[in-house]
């Protein structure tokens, strides 16, 4: 794992950033980096707020304080599309896909709106769904209609891609190829960011973790570094390491 | 306890689950195993009486259930957690939790001390009272909905896939618990993540294209090669 | 994984290349546009034999059917493609009709100059409307534009300088001097016989089913639909709901008032109760729906029954509207999809059976919806 | 298409079909059912004679009954269904609106029209069309005359239909004509078919010291008002200008004592005022159709022998010879048929510019007895 | 100014009937997501009902409302298990056009069995009211008072009781809700039966001071969702109240300074309006948040 950072300038950044939900503050004061080419984790107990940064991130929620900023610059009125018009695309962590469309149209409607016109049998082959491409995405098992979001969100050809836990009920052998995808797109130029609970499978798949806790950024490094840091197994790993 | 005999479900004309006979005794933790749609879940929801059977029998307590509806299962002691972290989202965390104790308890410092034990077990669940349980996050709300399962006293315990999205820690307290709970109540539990039958399981079934294939005690079905390849992966 | 069996005709993956760059959306309704374009115009050629020698009431009938076909094809783009429940409609085809009305009998205006105010206002205003009440959802969006078509009807009372009111307008011009309606002069045709009126409205049916059969095959349907199933999944994707629905929203108005401009004419005369939420904003609605949502014949089979049967059952008189009222309910209940959506499933039955007695082992086991049973209730009102 | 031969009006049995539109359903098919009960019985009572004379031959009668539901868009569609069936002569519609949506039906059309209810401007501009109901101004002079023998009454006010168009349009007119009388006309309110909810408007003329209240409204509205005045403790003179039989008024006011007093200034529409008048013709009516007759009874027969006379005088059976007789009768041919009497026009002749010079009267509500002539 | 003062106590009055309606409705909508276009005739049936067991049968007035009630909500109660079940199980849509289309069959059955004219009944006490420069009959006093009391005893058993509780969670999720032991089958039938026994407490209660006609319905059922959607889903019951008698208020007041057929207008713009400032009611939902497309 090439975990050293190559000193890459940050594609999307927050500074500062906090959300508040009626006096409930879910986010506080969270400045992060996501260096061009790289997988970065992001883990957390429960209601850490993870899922709520990626929804900053990707625009669905506004933030009350802070910045998002894309390649230094502040974004204005961030919204999903725009988002995704970017460059900033994501998955779901309730599976989403387009139930009436087969799964090759899926696919192509996320192509729609990129500059880059991929192959889409291409996109399909990596997350192992081709030989399912003429069924309608409606009638797919959970674990493909899982990979099948990752696809869409691929399928945008984004320069960031937000992953709100892919490995979520995904068997051994899916999650493996899961990890085959990340590492495939992070070699075409891709920026990830990666929520996941499954330990074994995010810490063999990323560059380098950001822990939350409680709203608030507590711990950010290397896999090994975060998984030796004691406040982060306190807060959630405890004995389970791996 | 829970006797299972040749039970055969499907959706529409296509069979899911064919002729699958278990029981679960008193004090057992049992433990299914399987790949993604092989109808684990379909499993639990035809028990719990939200899915109809095609054929074969179900039996709780030696008094058959087959055509009890779902509401009378849960007063008769058995309870499922459903998949997909559900919670009644404009209802407050205590609201929803009142409600699962609303079977036995009277009365509100009736039920408020019913609700204390669940609040203790998840402490986060205690800081977030009276939030509502649609803004949770994913994981707050799958403590949520343990733990109104538990406020019904349940005889027969189903989960179905308790560990998803949870933070390991609290899955490692959660294999206790369940290990715990067991002492009165039987668990039947569908898991992916391996952890939480690891440490609780007394049985293991594993199920495949619509049958049981492998019966058997955690360590001897944990430590099988196919198995762990399997679920484990990566 | 199990092997994949083709239930449906789906993508073809090894084609793109070849055919042009939207071709994948082909995949559905898999008629190409020569066969659809000589289906509508076999439809023309039979419409225009029948009404040679149909009687005129016959024929009135046809034409009321052609108008809330037009209608609620129009609505369709809304309710079928975008997924939104929209019930302006009302405010539309009574902006439409009024402006007609005047512009021929009061204002004396040649009918396209009419026709062309209408088209210009419709779209000014749905493009402001559009601004606000996609704000709302669901259930709310349903009465936003509920109210929209309210106010209308109540306008049209009570603006009685310029709408008449209750008295009505005619295209006769001042009814108290006695008068005969006047024609629809379009510029290239202008129509005055009840056929010409029906002609003319059969063949924007059909112009109009046929362009939006391409216009849902191409980005901007694809993206309409896109909307329909998720609108998050759409936006986060890069489509510009917001405008993707203010444009459905425009074309769809634009398209109600042009069509009340000539409900208009040919009526030759309305009154506000023409324009009553019922009349006007549901029953499109419910056309579309029971013929079947985001379908093309949906919508014209359903304005077949809920315009058609009232005027076929008026001589039973108690019994037409309990009747009328009954077969709704029961098309409703009975057929979930829509009319077509039945006749597709019977097909769909029927080729399952056939396939079945083919093969003499069970299919193998096929994962199906995992994703309908998931859905709690009450997170999705359209 | 059933019925007679194109373009004849004699079909080959003899038998002469004539139509009438009305409302059989929706919100008012009760005047539909009572004009038709009201025709039926008057055919039956002619083809039990042997038929009507047309043209010195006697004409077995059938009715065609087209349903317009009350509304513009069922009357467009059933005066189609009618000329396609080739009806030349109709009765009817009743409705204001419907017979202006069909104006243009009408004036194409080779049939014979006459009027038994509608009172809006235009259709009769017609050569073809006639009216045998009478005209606004027998609902509106009533009020004047009234006032001008009462001259305590100094503020009126006035609450209008909508759908009454020919009520809305001679409102100004109206209003005019009572301030011409050095009367002051304080409030004037519009109202729309439907509204049952009257609090507001009748709060306002409570509070104005209004001495008259006129209700150019349906009786089912007036009826509200006159019940929502009580109700608000209101003392103010109510004239009604819809007719309601008696018999109705004990369906709609359970305590009819609320109606005692009320005026109405309309035309003897329905059989009642005749009845109490002592008109044998009217009894007997009211004896055989009872509630049938319906708030029209008197109007609608007396279209009905207004045609029959014109039958009678009609040189042949055909639409022309029929327009013609219509023009040339005269007030004495048709006052020993009709119960109401028509005054004649222009040297005798009923009608002028087809259309009929229509007295109506001030009747006024008494507890125990029901309309009667007010003085 | 006595004229403002009486014309918002009529408003009032007229909030009463809105206010009867709209609670039923708000009942079946956030108990069971059911947008019931039919609800307008189960006040109508209310008040037919009503003219039946008065004048026809002769019952004494507050034994008629009895039966008028019980025989509506178990009308209510049948159609949920024949109609609504099934129309639920497909689409809202569905339940919109259906629920319409049965309006229609409901009103055809009310003038096969009792004709086209409109009805009266006896108010049970006659008389006036003065409250200092304000009149109001002593029935119309008498309704105001039942409504709101109705309403008070109503919002205690939803937000107080373990059935309203019960309640709520049918509307949120009905499967969990079974899973915690809640016999769904019954209380949405309960819940059905309950919502319409209040429009039909509303018809019978107003029965002697409007005209009883088929139609009556559709307008109450408009404003009824006005309510409904101006206090948003996730409002509370004393909110339906408070608008329910408000709108009245605001119509009566533009009846009264504006013009009689101006009301129409008012109200329907002002639900434009409102909506468009407030796109999901009054009253945010919390649950959701402002998702940005
Ligand atoms: N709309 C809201 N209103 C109030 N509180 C909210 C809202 N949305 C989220 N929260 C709270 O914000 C906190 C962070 O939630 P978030 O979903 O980001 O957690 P998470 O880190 O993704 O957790 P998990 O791993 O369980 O999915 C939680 O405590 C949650 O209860
Ligand atoms: N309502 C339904 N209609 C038709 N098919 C269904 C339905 N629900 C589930 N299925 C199918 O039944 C099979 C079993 O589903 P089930 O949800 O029980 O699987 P599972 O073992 O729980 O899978 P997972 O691990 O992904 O949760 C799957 O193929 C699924 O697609
Ligand atoms: C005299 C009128 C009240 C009769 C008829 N209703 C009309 O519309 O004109
Ligand atoms: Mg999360
Ligand atoms: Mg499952």
């Amino acid at each position: 794992m090439t975990s050293t950072t190559t000193v890459a300038a940050p594609v999307l950044s927050t500074h500062g950033v906090g959300v508040r939900f009626q006096g409930l503050k879910a986010l506080t004061d969270v400045t992060i980096e996501l260096p061009a080419g790289t997988v970065t984790g992001l883990i957390g107990p429960n209601g850490a707020g993870k899922t709520t940064l990626v929804n900053v991130l990707s625009g669905m929620i506004a933030n009350t304080e802070g910045e998002v900023r894309l390649h230094g610059k502040a974004v204005a009125r961030w919204g999903l599309g725009r988002a995704a018009r970017a460059g900033v695309s994501r998955s779901f962590q309730a599976s989403r896909v387009f139930t009436e469309f087969s799964v090759w149209e899926n696919v192509r409607l996320g192509q729609m709106n990129s500059s880059r016109d991929g192959d889409p049998a291409e996109i399909l082959r990596t997350v192992d769904l081709l030989h399912r491409a003429r069924h309608l995405a409606g009638d797919l098992s959970f674990g493909e209609l899982r990979r099948l979001g990752v696809a869409i969100a691929l399928s945008t050809s984004p320069e960031v891609l937000l992953l709100d836990e892919p490995g979520a009920g995904l068997t051994g052998g899916d999650l493996t190829q899961l990890q085959t995808t990340i590492h495939a797109i992070r070699e075409q130029g891709t920026t990830v960011l990666l929520v996941d609970h499954n330990m074994r499978f995010l810490m063999n798949t990323v560059d380098r973790v950001i822990v939350l806790e409680g709203g608030c950024l507590i711990a950010q490094g290397s896999p090994a570094e975060v998984q030796q840091d004691p406040a982060v197994i306190a807060a959630y790993l405890g004995s389970e390491k791996s | 306890m829970l006797d299972v005999q040749n039970l055969t479900v499907g959706y529409g004309q296509r069979a899911i689950l064919s002729d699958i006979s278990f029981t679960v005794e008193p004090g057992e933790v049992v433990a299914i195993l399987g790949a993604n749609g092989v109808g684990k879940s379909t499993l639990l929801r035809t028990l719990a009486g939200l899915q109809p059977g095609l054929a074969g029998t179900v039996a709780l307590d030696g008094r058959t259930i087959t055509r009890t509806a779902a509401h009378k299962r849960v007063a008769l002691g058995l309870c499922l957690v459903p998949e997909g972290q559900q919670s009644f989202p404009a209802m407050s965390v205590q609201e929803n939790l009142w409600l699962g104790a609303s079977l036995h308890a009277r009365g509100r410092s009736e039920t408020e001390r019913a609700v204390e034990p669940v609040l203790d077990l998840f402490p986060k669940l205690a800081e977030r009272r009276s939030q509502l349980a649609g803004t949770l996050s994913g994981g707050e709300r799958q403590m949520l909905a343990i733990g109104r399962a538990l406020l019904a006293r349940p005889t027969v315990l189903m989960l179905d896939e308790p560990s998803h999205g949870l933070a390991p820690i609290i899955v490692e307290q959660l294999g206790e618990r369940i290990a715990e709970i067991a002492r009165e109540t039987s668990v039947l539990v569908v898991e992916q993540n391996l952890a939480v039958p690891a440490r609780a399981a007394t049985r293991v079934l594993v199920l495949d294209e619509g049958r049981i294939t492998r019966e058997g005690r955690p360590e001897e079905i944990l430590h099988n090669e196919d198995v762990i390849h399997a679920y484990l992966g990566v | 994984m199990s092997t994949p069996t083709l239930e449906r005709p789906a993508a073809q993956p090894d084609a793109t290349a070849a055919s042009g760059r939207w071709s994948w959306l082909r995949t559905e309704q898999g008629l190409t546009l020569p066969i659809r374009l000589l289906i509508a115009a076999v439809v023309v050629g039979i419409g225009w034999t029948i009404s040679g020698n149909a009687t005129s009431s016959d024929l009135f009938m046809l034409t009321t059917i052609v108008v809330w076909a037009l209608v609620a094809t129009s609505l369709n783009i809304m309710v079928g493609f975008v997924g939104q429940l929209n019930l302006a409609t009302g405010f539309f085809f009574a902006l439409g009709a009024y402006i007609g009305v005047l512009g021929t009998g009061k204002w004396e205006w040649p009918g396209w100059l009419s026709m062309l105010a209408a088209i210009a206002l419709s779209a000014a205003l749905a493009a402001i409307l559009g601004l606000v009440i996609f704000r709302t959802k669901a259930l709310y969006f349903a009465l936003i534009t509920s109210g929209i078509s309210l106010v209308a009807y109540e306008l049209s009372f009570a603006w009685s300088d310029l709408t008449g009111g209750a008295a009505g307008i005619s295209t006769a011009g001042p009814l108290s001097e006695g008068g005969i309606a006047r024609p629809f002069d379009l510029g290239i045709v202008s129509l005055e016989e009840p056929e010409a009126y029906f002609r003319f409205g059969l063949v924007a049916l059909c112009v109009l089913v046929v362009a939006l059969t391409v216009v849902v095959r191409r980005r901007e349907g694809a993206s309409w639909r896109a909307v329909r199933e998720d609108d998050a999944l759409a936006a986060s994707i890069g489509i510009n709901v917001a405008r993707r629905k203010r444009v459905a929203f425009i074309v769809c108005s634009t398209l109600t008032g042009a069509i009340g401009v000539f409900y208009g004419h040919w009526a030759g005369f309305i009154t506000p109760e023409a324009f009553t939420f019922g009349d006007a904003a549901f029953a499109p609605l419910a056309m579309v729906v029971i013929g079947g949502a985001g379908t093309f014949a949906g919508p014209i089979l359903g304005a077949v029954i809920v315009a058609g049967f009232p005027e076929l059952f008026r001589d039973l008189r108690d019994y037409s509207h309990l009747l009328y009222g009954g077969i709704l309910l029961l098309a409703m209940m009975l057929a979930p999809g829509g009319l077509v959506g039945l006749a597709k499933d019977g097909v769909r039955r029927l080729a399952r059976r056939r396939g079945q007695e083919g093969s003499s082992t069970p299919a193998p086991e096929e994962p199906t919806d995992p994703g309908a049973r998931r859905a709690p209730a009450g997170e999705d009102l359209p | 298409a059933c019925g007679a031969d194109e373009g004849e009006v004699v079909a080959d049995d003899g038998s002469v079909t004539i139509a009438t539109i009305a409302p059989m359903s929706g919100p008012s098919a009760v005047y539909g059912e009572s004009q038709v009960a009201m025709i039926e019985h008057l055919f039956d009572e002619a083809n039990a004679d042997g038929g009507v004379e047309i043209a010195g031959e006697k004409h077995k009668l059938k009715l065609k009954v087209y349903n317009d539901e009350g509304t513009p868009q069922g009357a467009q569609a059933v005066a189609r269904d009618a000329m396609d069936e080739g009806r030349k002569f109709v009765i009817g519609p009743f409705n204001s609106g419907s017979t202006s949506a069909i104006q243009s039906e009408m004036a194409k059309s080779d049939a014979f029209w006459l009027l038994n209810s509608a009172i809006v401007d235009g259709p009769t501009k017609n050569p073809n069309v006639f009216r045998t109901a009478a005209r606004i101004q027998a609902y509106n002079q009533p009020t004047i005359d009234y006032l001008k023998a009462h001259p305590e009454i100094k503020r009126v006010a006035t609450i209008t239909d909508q759908t009454h168009t020919a009520m809305m349009s001679s409102q100004d007119q109206f209003v005019k004509d009572i301030e011409a009388l050095g009367r002051e006309v304080v409030i004037e309110q519009s109202m729309k078919l439907g509204d049952t909810e009257f609090r507001a408007p009748v709060s306002e003329v409570i509070k104005s010291d209004v001495d008259l209240y006129v209700l150019r409204v349906n009786p089912t509205e007036a009826g509200l008002i006159t019940k929502q005045m009580d109700e608000l403790g209101g003392t103010v003179q109510l004239q009604w200008s819809a007719t309601i039989t008696n018999a109705d008024t004990k369906v709609m006011f359970p305590d009819t004592s609320l109606m005692d007093g009320v005026l109405r200034a309309a035309p003897a529409t329905s059989l009642d005022t005749l009845i109490v008048q002592g008109n044998e013709r009217a009894k007997a009516l009211d004896a055989e159709l009872g509630a049938k007759s319906g708030g029209y009874g008197a109007f609608n027969h007396d279209a009905v022998q207004i045609l029959f006379k014109a039958f009678a005088k009609a040189e042949d059976p055909s639409v022309e010879a029929v327009i013609k007789a219509m023009t040339e009768l005269t007030a004495e041919d048709v006052a020993d048929v009709t119960l109401n009497t028509y005054a004649g026009q222009d040297g005798g002749l009923v009608f002028k510019d087809r259309e009929v010079d229509f007295k109506g009267e001030m009747a006024v509500y008494k507890d125990g007895t029901g309309w009667i002539l007010a003085d | 100014m006595d004229l403002f003062l009486q014309q918002c106590v009529n408003g009032l009055v007229l909030g009463g009937a809105y206010v009867l309606v709209a609670l039923g409705l708000y009942l079946i909508f956030s108990a069971m997501h059911i947008p019931n276009f039919a609800h307008g005739e189960m006040f109508a049936l209310g008040a037919f009902l009503q003219y039946m067991f008065v004048a026809t049968i002769g019952l004494p007035f507050f034994v008629a409302m009895v039966c008028s009630v019980l025989v509506v909500g178990a009308i209510g109660a049948l159609l949920e298990r024949t109609v609504f079940r099934r129309l639920q199980k497909i689409s809202t849509v569905a339940i919109l056009v259906g629920s319409l289309a049965l309006a229609i069959v409901i009103q055809e059955l009310l003038m096969l069995i009792w004709g086209k004219d409109a009805l009266a009944v006896r108010a049970p006490f006659e008389g006036q009211v003065e409250l200092g420069p304000v009149v109001i009959s002593a029935y119309r006093f008498f309704i105001i008072c039942a409504v709101v009391v109705v309403s008070v005893v109503l919002g205690i058993v939803v937000h107080r009781t373990v059935y309203g509780r019960r309640l709520r969670a049918l509307a949120q999720n009905r499967e969990v809700a079974s899973l915690t032991g809640i016999n769904t089958s019954l209380i949405g039938s309960l819940t059905f039966a309950v919502g319409s026994a209040l429009a039909g407490l509303a018809g019978a209660l107003l029965a002697p001071t409007t005209a009883i006609q088929p139609h009556m319905g559709f307008q109450p059922t408009l404003i009824a969702f006005v309510v409904l959607v101006v206090v948003g889903a996730g409002g509370r019951m004393g909110a339906v109240i408070a608008v329910g008698f408000l709108i009245a208020v605001i119509e009566t007041l533009a009846a009264g300074y504006i013009s009689n057929t101006s009301r129409g207008i008012v109200v329907f713009a002002g639900l434009v309006v409102f909506l468009a400032v407030r796109p999901e009611g009054a009253v945010q939902q919390a649950s959701s948040t402002k998702v940005r497309l």
